[in-house]
């Protein structure tokens, strides 16, 4: 089996249509630009203020000023821009970002998300998720289908919410899956599980698409 | 003309304990070092610091947080700093940090409207979260908003990249971040800028900030290094 | 990448009798002129216009007026163009103008809050006037502020004066007006151009809108004239 | 006598301090800035979107781009910033302008304003005038003192508001009165005229300050 992130970033990627513009998380979610289809190219929303950023910055030619979300050194596109966080969440809450791709600790059946804090351990802050879930058009949580083996997609969530009914679909090593009024639906099954061990990995009823696909 | 420009020692000598002051920057990217390190020097506590996120140990806000200076810090994100945690949960008293999370977006909006005159505005962003406690929810056209409100300062500490002798001011690639906002939202506003030159010599159609917000100009400030 | 570049014709192909319409400008400084000449041909009716005013007779939105094409105008100011108020009192049913007036600012936000996904927001402005009327009043620390609602439209006209084929456009002087905001706040933004260049040549410090926003360029776009 | 609006304009300019952010109404305040004292630089403010106006641009070398509120072609001074609409009235709803110079059609002893609608007359629209007046930290008026005879200063405005207790100062050709929490109180007086000329001109209670003083 490939590495499970590849597996899920290459899977995101597929997603993602020529032009749109993204907001990628920090960690699996940044893995995405690099497995995009050919002819599709996507413009990168940076929320501390780039539009049409690119790749790092290869090392010693880096421009000190310009920086990611992650505080690393990036390179910016022909054809960017910068601009303020007033602006940046203008763009993000407007409904101008086409998606967004991020982690989660817990994601529910009915599209609730959880992913700033764990009470009494963990208080990162929600930095600029809880905007980017709410205004981007389409939520794509992308991770590992259970942490440790404990269930992540549930019934309910048990976290405090980043927000309520935002995510539109969840893709994991195990298979593709839609958020849909009637539930979670399995829309496609990665070649390695049965849909009997994704069931089992899932903390809520899943629904079987009668046009389950394999993941590619 | 008023000679806005001073050391940065000057330029904080009227901060005092339990001052609130806004920071500009991400990550301490966007943050006069130059005004922190003052800061610093003149080792005034009790202080509430508005700012995005916490820095980084040795970086931006972070230099105050390790100096013990600040008592409530209104932020978006404080993970990547580990001081935060360490403080907001010791038993000292004297070192006890608050730390009050906004989302990053109603945050920046806050701040705009604190510089523009707006009572508040309706974000869909918390609703149905924590975030929502004791807030106002209007529904509007059917959908659910929070109620927030403005935010101000009493001093704000902006980066700029280039700056004229009235301050007007540019920044550079992502050193804008929370800077033009806060500029407008603070009674008394110190700009640590790269650059110093004469009024005229930046395009009117490119300033970001105008020099009428601006009540001190300090330069010296380094190039952003991670 | 998509090609956004097309004759001011083909921008306005799809515009239908009855559609809403954002128009930059400020007494037609702003306005694209080759947008409006496009859509005085198309000669569609019953459009509802939000404009800052309505220019003047033979300028910006007034020859739309002058063509009978506007039902509905929202602006700040109508009173240098003397053919709103003949509209607004004519007895003739066809031609008769409904216009809605918003405080200048109260506009500008109105539309800015459309593009920014804000439900409203609270100003003081035209609290106690005949502006305040069937508007919510919400008291935030002892002041009494109007809540004010997002403005959106199908299309909106900008005006550039230089833009990059992705439609990143700067605009020089005081072209700029409500341009930036109407340009995030429509479903399809056309923008009227002085000068298309290729992408990277507009400094990314110094772009205004970006093209993310605009969905079609047309080039051709004169210098503004008294 | 001198010319009406000059004695007017001339003592306005009285008011402004160096450095003051200015915006000037159309007509009679645009001619405050050709009074300033020595010493006294202003900035002026012009609410279609520059920050540092300067004077009317000659003839032949105007830059078609840069006009005022009243779409004439303006230089601006070294200095100076354009900037869209919502941000221009973001420095005005904000506190940023100083002083907001502008004529009314009735002005009563609450400090109300009418300045934008006649009914079934004149219906211009209130432009920018609204949020000028609500948010300038100093208020002007400067007018004639009547109309054709006809008091403009009221007990109460008859017309519909431009804005409720926003007027600070009221300065006409007969003299400068100050809105005070106990009326209008008229702190000087033009030497053309008696204190009962003033208070026949005016149409409620005029407070005469016992350190009454000539205009000049």
């Amino acid at each position: 089996m490939a590495d499970i992130k590849e597996i899920i970033a290459s899977r995101v990627a597929k997603e993602l249509k020529d032009g749109d513009v993204v907001n990628l998380g920090i960690g699996l979610p940044t893995m995405v630009a690099n497995f995009l289809p050919e002819g599709v190219d996507i413009i990168l929303q940076s929320e501390n203020g780039i539009m049409g950023m690119g790749a790092a910055a290869v090392a010693g030619a880096e421009d000190v000023d310009v920086v990611n979300a992650g505080a690393q050194y990036v390179t910016v596109n022909p054809g960017a821009m910068f601009f303020d966080s007033a602006t940046s969440f203008g763009i993000i809450r407007g409904g101008h970002v086409d998606a967004t791709i991020l982690g989660a600790l817990e994601v529910d059946q009915h599209g609730n998300l959880a992913n700033w804090i764990v009470p009494g351990k963990m208080v990162p802050g929600m930095g600029g998720a809880m905007d980017l879930v709410v205004g981007a058009k389409k939520v794509i949580i992308a991770m590992q289908h259970t942490q440790k083996g404990k269930h992540k997609i549930l019934k309910e969530c048990t976290l405090p919410y980043t927000a309520v009914g935002v995510v539109d679909m969840i893709i994991t090593e195990m298979g593709v899956m839609e958020v849909t009024p009637e539930g979670i639906v399995l829309t496609e099954l990665h070649p390695d599980f049965k849909v009997e061990d994704v069931k089992e990995a899932t903390g809520c009823e899943l629904i079987i698409s009668p046009d389950l696909k394999p993941m590619a | 003309m008023i000679n806005k420009v001073k050391t940065a020692d000057e330029a904080v000598a009227g901060i005092s304990d339990g001052a609130t002051i806004m920071v500009g920057g991400f990550m301490a990217c966007g943050t006069p070092e130059i005004l922190i390190d003052a800061l610093v020097r003149k080792n005034v506590k009790n202080l509430t610091i508005i700012c995005n996120d916490a820095g980084v140990p040795g970086r931006g806000v972070g230099k105050l947080l390790s100096n013990g200076q600040i008592k409530t810090l209104i932020a978006s994100h404080v993970g990547l700093n580990p001081e935060v945690a360490t403080r907001m949960n010791t038993d000292v008293a004297a070192d006890k940090l608050e730390c009050i999370l906004v989302p990053q977006g109603t945050l920046a909006e806050r701040i705009r409207a604190g510089g523009t005159g707006l009572g508040g505005f309706l974000t869909p962003t918390g609703v149905g979260t924590i975030v929502a406690e004791g807030k106002q929810v209007i529904n509007v056209s059917g959908r659910d908003y929070l109620l927030e409100l403005p935010l101000r300062a009493e001093y704000a500490f902006i980066r700029g990249s280039v700056t004229d002798k009235f301050g007007n001011t540019t920044y550079n690639g992502t050193t804008r971040t929370f800077n033009p906002m806060m500029a407008a939202a603070a009674d008394h506003v110190i700009v640590g800028t790269c650059e110093i030159v004469e009024m005229g010599e930046i395009d009117p159609n490119n300033v970001v900030t105008s020099g009428i917000f601006v009540d001190t100009i300090v330069g010296g400030e380094k190039q952003w290094q991670i």
